[in-house]
């Protein structure tokens, strides 16, 4: 019989033996990551809200200026009743909002935050597998809409799909550009390629598309349209409640960071910047935290100064405007390889 | 099992009861979520709490459009008999640990229209758990309203 | 300024229906109250909205004179060039409360007549859909707005 | 619009429970995003204010009225009063008459900043202005206060004059409340009317031409939207409104955002009407007093007033009682409101549309329930 202290000490050598995987894992771009990110920008967003409309926002749950409200929230949903509505299809009632940010945490695992910190290097072709991935994640709002059983919640994932087709093609044409500066289709080797100048400066205008790209794919204010308050009361999270409609919610800012984080790594420099004293490996995460601090404030910027497009102005923007735009993009993107390879 | 390992558990449970209890009350005491739910003619002064100079956020206040989302149901101003089989049906579809709270002088007891055939009073309705009297009360006095409903409801987890 | 323009409205009404109009009045400047006799009420209000542009409703009500056993149904018309206000007033007996609708005549009065109907029980014939507009679906407590319906008496819905 | 058979048609219903309807019930027809029709479901705040009213002398009678539009209390109670003062035969003194202009634009402005904070927040969750609009008002909450005592429900009106008199200890106050709320003013018009996306889900959304204004009944604002000048202070001047110069605005576009802008503006109109209220008002009694317990002449009479959302009328009439024997209320909530159910039939509707549109109007339901 195999006792007790052989099992541990087992576990314990296979986790000395690959320890670097399992940090990666539980700690830096894992668990641990995502879930004080989604923290701080649910607590970022109320506050910074609360600012843009001259009020204090949250205060009295951590003391200091609220930092705990999130906690709060999170501890008095984790105790809420769970209500199913009788007529709604269970299992997939469940399932959708379970596996929903499942999908997007999982894209995070292809982004580098230093050269040799990437969870999977996607053997070469890590910029395809984001996009497949990321491209399974509208599927879950459908489910979960159909699941519900409720007039808003079918609108509302109808309006996911129009909203993923309308934003899906300008991405995959912006990230075309970038490609064809760096010639691979690997995420290291394109932040590798941006030492000495980040892409943004040559392909402004990908840059620019796939900004507002990120802004639709992540439903964010100018395009949140699926969950539009006003007309479908909370679109298809309307039916979840307790710790169902926390997971909705989480997977909202995971989306946010999981395609700000493939914009830093595109456009940004990833994790290029000077190496602050001597330690290469914290400094080049820190850049990378830095630019993803910096981005996500500008999109929650954008709550506070424009309201919501609707559906058929959403979709022809993402039609008539940014497709062009995204082409001729791909054209300065060849001039600038053949003629001054200079600059990359 | 001894006596002593029994009341070593028993007080180990208790302790952690006790914990429970604190950490769960402390978090659903700054998270009341009320619906967006307007019923009578209170409602400015409710928007006004709500408004910058009186901020009910500070409080972990945020009105949610859905009602399985929310936890408090609040019912600002006068309830007519119309209103209030649709104030039944919202009561019914909350999820649990829910409270119900009642503003201004109507639902307390019908208020300037005493003598109407249409108005109602809000705990003919559903079980309240704090009344703001009022007419419109003052913004400070549904923010006491508020945090008398935070007490309740962090001894009562 | 004086009346000139209310008085030729007076003179132009009078000229064209002489057995119809009980009485035609000017209560002050720019309010004018003409009396009809029912069954000529919609010729009345044809000859006004397009000889004598009284093309904007304001709305309709009625009032019960319990003691002389009569409803008086009042429709409040405004003229969009004078800026006059023309109440066009019809005496319907109580036991009977029947009123042709002016609903073809001016589209707006929908709302108004359907509040009218619940409120007095007067039908107006050829009202498209005269359903409830103000009271609960399960209303049966009679018509409030009549003297005889007790106030404060909750014995509807 | 082709007649869909009842398969194809969705009727959603934002139930009294919704974050963009207020106390109301609106069914929409819906063929995927198009909007066939709006029928809104009103009555929830029936509180019966009309039967009310027969139980009440001339001077309780002012505080169930004055709840029929909280936001805009000062212009309804003016009418039922107006109304009062007509079958007494009696003249409120001159300097009540200023108190009451100065009281009734401010309850213009609030309400105007009210519907204008939720058309903010119908476009596009927009809570930026929304809250600024909420925020803007306290100032003249508190100027209220100091006059009236109380913020919002004023009971400040009674038949022969108001009820205290206009402290002068504030005048400088009210000036500078003044000064400042046309900065924001000028904040709401950058930050508002020249944003590109709010354009793009206002213009010509909800488009009322002038002759369907005037043939369905749209008020107020709404009416003016389309380029109708429609306005009882200039047709039929009440009070001291013709001693103040000031413009009726219209737009001629007629459509969300033309509504929208005339609210605005009229809000500067305000603001002019107030200053010179200020400066030319006599000084002399505030009240002539009248005993609640008078026995009111035989006689009736039809008061009309100007209010934020459109005219509305007291029609009052007195049998001898020292109760009005019965009292009509001429709400324009209620013709905004079949206006909106008509507007599918008028243009074409999106479903996102239909808040933008429901807003433009600036409905106050109990208005319409009364």
């Amino acid at each position: 019989m195999v006792s007790l202290n052989e099992i541990i000490t087992s576990v314990m050598n296979f986790i000395m033996l690959n320890l670097k995987f399992f940090i990666q894992v539980l700690i830096i771009p894992g668990l641990l990551f995502i879930l004080l990110f989604v923290t701080f920008a649910v607590w970022f967003e109320r506050k910074y809200l609360a600012r843009a409309m001259l009020r204090i926002g949250p205060l009295y749950a951590g003391r200091i200026s609220g930092f705990l409200q999130p906690i709060a929230d999170f501890l008095k949903i984790f105790t809420k009743e769970i209500i199913v509505p009788s007529d709604a299809d269970r299992r997939l009632f469940y399932l959708a909002p379970m596996l929903l940010p499942v999908i997007q945490a999982l894209t995070i695992i292809l982004i580098p935050f230093a050269p040799d910190w990437v969870v999977f290097r996607g053997s070469g072709f890590s910029l395809i597998l984001f996009f497949a991935i990321s491209g399974l994640a509208p599927l879950f709002p459908l489910i979960a809409g159909w699941a519900s059983n409720n007039k808003y919640t079918i609108i509302s994932s109808l309006r996911t799909a129009y909203l993923c087709i309308a934003a899906e093609i300008p991405l995959l044409l912006s990230a075309v550009g970038v490609v064809i500066l760096t010639g691979s289709f690997d995420l290291i080797e394109i932040v590798e390629a941006q030492s000495k100048m980040w892409f943004i400066i040559p392909g402004f205008l990908g840059a620019i598309v796939f900004f507002i790209g990120i802004l639709a794919e992540s439903e964010r204010v100018p395009f949140d349209i699926p969950v539009a308050e006003q007309e479908i009361v909370f679109g298809w999270r309307t039916e979840y409640s307790g710790i169902l409609f926390m997971l909705t919610m989480m997977a909202e800012y995971i989306g946010l960071l999981s395609w700000s984080l493939l914009f830093i790594t595109l456009y940004l420099g990833g994790y290029q910047g000077p190496i602050l004293f001597g330690m290469p490996l914290v400094s080049h995460m820190f850049w990378v935290l830095v630019k993803l601090a910096v981005l996500t404030a500008i999109i929650i910027l954008f709550r506070t100064v424009f309201p919501r497009f609707r559906i058929d102005q959403a979709i022809k923007i993402g039609w008539k405007y940014l497709i062009p735009i995204a082409i001729v993009n791909i054209f300065i993107a060849i001039i600038v390889k053949t003629f001054f390879p200079s600059i990359i | 099992m001894t006596k002593k390992n029994q009341t070593r558990r028993l007080i180990v449970w208790d302790v952690f009861n006790q914990v429970y209890k604190k950490i769960i009350g402390w978090g659903r005491k700054y998270s009341l979520w009320p619906a967006h739910f307007i019923t009578g003619c209170c409602c400015p002064e409710f928007m006004q709490v709500a408004g910058p100079r009186y901020d009910m956020e500070r409080f972990g206040i945020l009105p949610l459009p859905s009602i399985r989302q929310a936890d408090v149901l609040v019912i600002i101003g006068v309830l007519t008999r119309k209103m209030a089989s649709r104030v039944k049906m919202l009561w019914e579809q909350m999820a649990e640990p829910k409270y119900a709270m009642a503003i201004g002088a109507c639902p307390i007891d019908k208020g300037p229209f005493y003598d109407s055939y249409s108005v109602v009073r809000a705990d003919e309705i559903i079980p309240v758990d704090v009344y703001v009297p009022g007419c419109p009360p003052r913004p400070e006095a549904m923010i006491q309203g508020f945090m008398i409903l935070q007490k309740k409801v962090e001894e009562g987890v | 300024m004086g009346e000139e323009t209310e008085k030729k409205i007076i003179e132009a009404i009078k000229s064209n229906f002489q057995d119809a109009i009980e009485e035609a009045e000017v209560l002050r400047p720019k309010r004018i109250s003409i009396t009809v006799r029912n069954n000529k009420m919609f010729e009345v209000a044809r000859f006004l909205r397009d000889r004598l542009k009284f093309d904007y409703v304001l709305s309709v009500g009625a009032v019960d004179y319990i003691k002389e056993n009569r409803f008086q149904v009042i429709y409040y018309l405004l003229s969009s060039k004078e800026k006059v206000v023309l109440m066009l007033r019809t005496n319907i007996p109580r036991d009977k409360p029947f009123t042709p609708s002016l609903i073809s005549v001016w589209e707006a009065v929908n709302y108004h007549e359907r509040e009218t109907w619940e409120m007095f029980g007067i039908t107006f014939k050829g009202h498209p859909n005269l359903t409830r507009l103000l009271l609960p679906e399960d209303w049966e407590g009679g018509y409030p707005l009549r003297k005889d319906f007790k106030l404060s008496s909750s014995e509807g819905g | 619009m082709s007649e869909k058979s009842s398969k194809q048609v969705m009727r959603i219903s934002w139930g009294p429970q919704h974050p963009m309807s207020g106390q109301v019930r609106i069914l929409i027809d819906t063929d995927g995003e198009r909007v066939l029709n709006i029928i809104p479901d009103i009555g929830f705040t029936h509180r019966g204010i009309e039967k009310i009213l027969e139980n009440r002398n001339i001077v309780q009678g002012v505080v169930p009225i004055e709840r029929m539009v909280m936001v805009d209390t000062a212009n309804i109670a003016l009418s039922y009063v107006r109304a009062a003062e007509e079958i007494l035969g009696i003249e409120p003194p001159k300097r009540a008459q200023y108190i009451r202009v100065i009281i009734c634009e401010v309850c213009r402005i609030l309400s105007h900043l009210y519907g204008f904070g939720l058309a903010a927040e119908a476009c596009g969750g927009y809570p930026a202005v929304f809250l600024w609009s909420t925020a803007d008002r306290e100032p003249f909450l508190d100027l209220m206060e100091r006059i009236t005592g109380t913020r919002w429900s004023y009971s400040f009106f009674v038949p022969g004059g108001v009820y205290a008199d206009f402290p002068d200890k504030i005048k400088e106050k009210f000036l500078a409340t003044l000064e400042y709320f046309e900065e924001r003013l000028e904040a709401y018009r950058r930050a508002w009317f020249e944003n590109k996306i709010f354009e793009s889900r206002a213009k010509d959304v909800g488009i009322l031409k002038p002759e369907d204004a005037i043939r369905l009944g749209a008020a107020g604002p709404n009416l003016r939207g389309s380029g109708v000048a429609l306005d009882v202070r200039k047709d039929e001047p009440y009070e001291v409104y013709d001693e103040i110069d000031f413009r009726v605005i219209t737009q001629p576009e007629g459509d969300s955002y033309a509504r929208l802008m005339v609210r605005y503006l009229e809000m500067v109109e305000s603001v002019k009407i107030i200053r010179q209220a200020i400066e030319n008002m006599p000084s002399g009694p505030y009240r002539k007093f009248v005993s609640p317990l008078k026995r009111l002449p035989k006689g009736e009479a039809y008061s009309r007033v100007e209010t934020a959302r459109g005219e509305l009328g007291v029609h009052m009439i007195s049998d001898g009682g020292t109760k009005p024997y019965r009292i009509k209320i001429t709400s324009p909530t209620l013709r905004n409101l079949y206006v909106v159910s008509q507007m599918p039939k008028i243009t074409e509707v999106l479903l996102a549309d239909v808040p933008v549109i429901l807003y433009s109007f600036d409905p106050w339901y109990l208005d319409a329930d009364r």
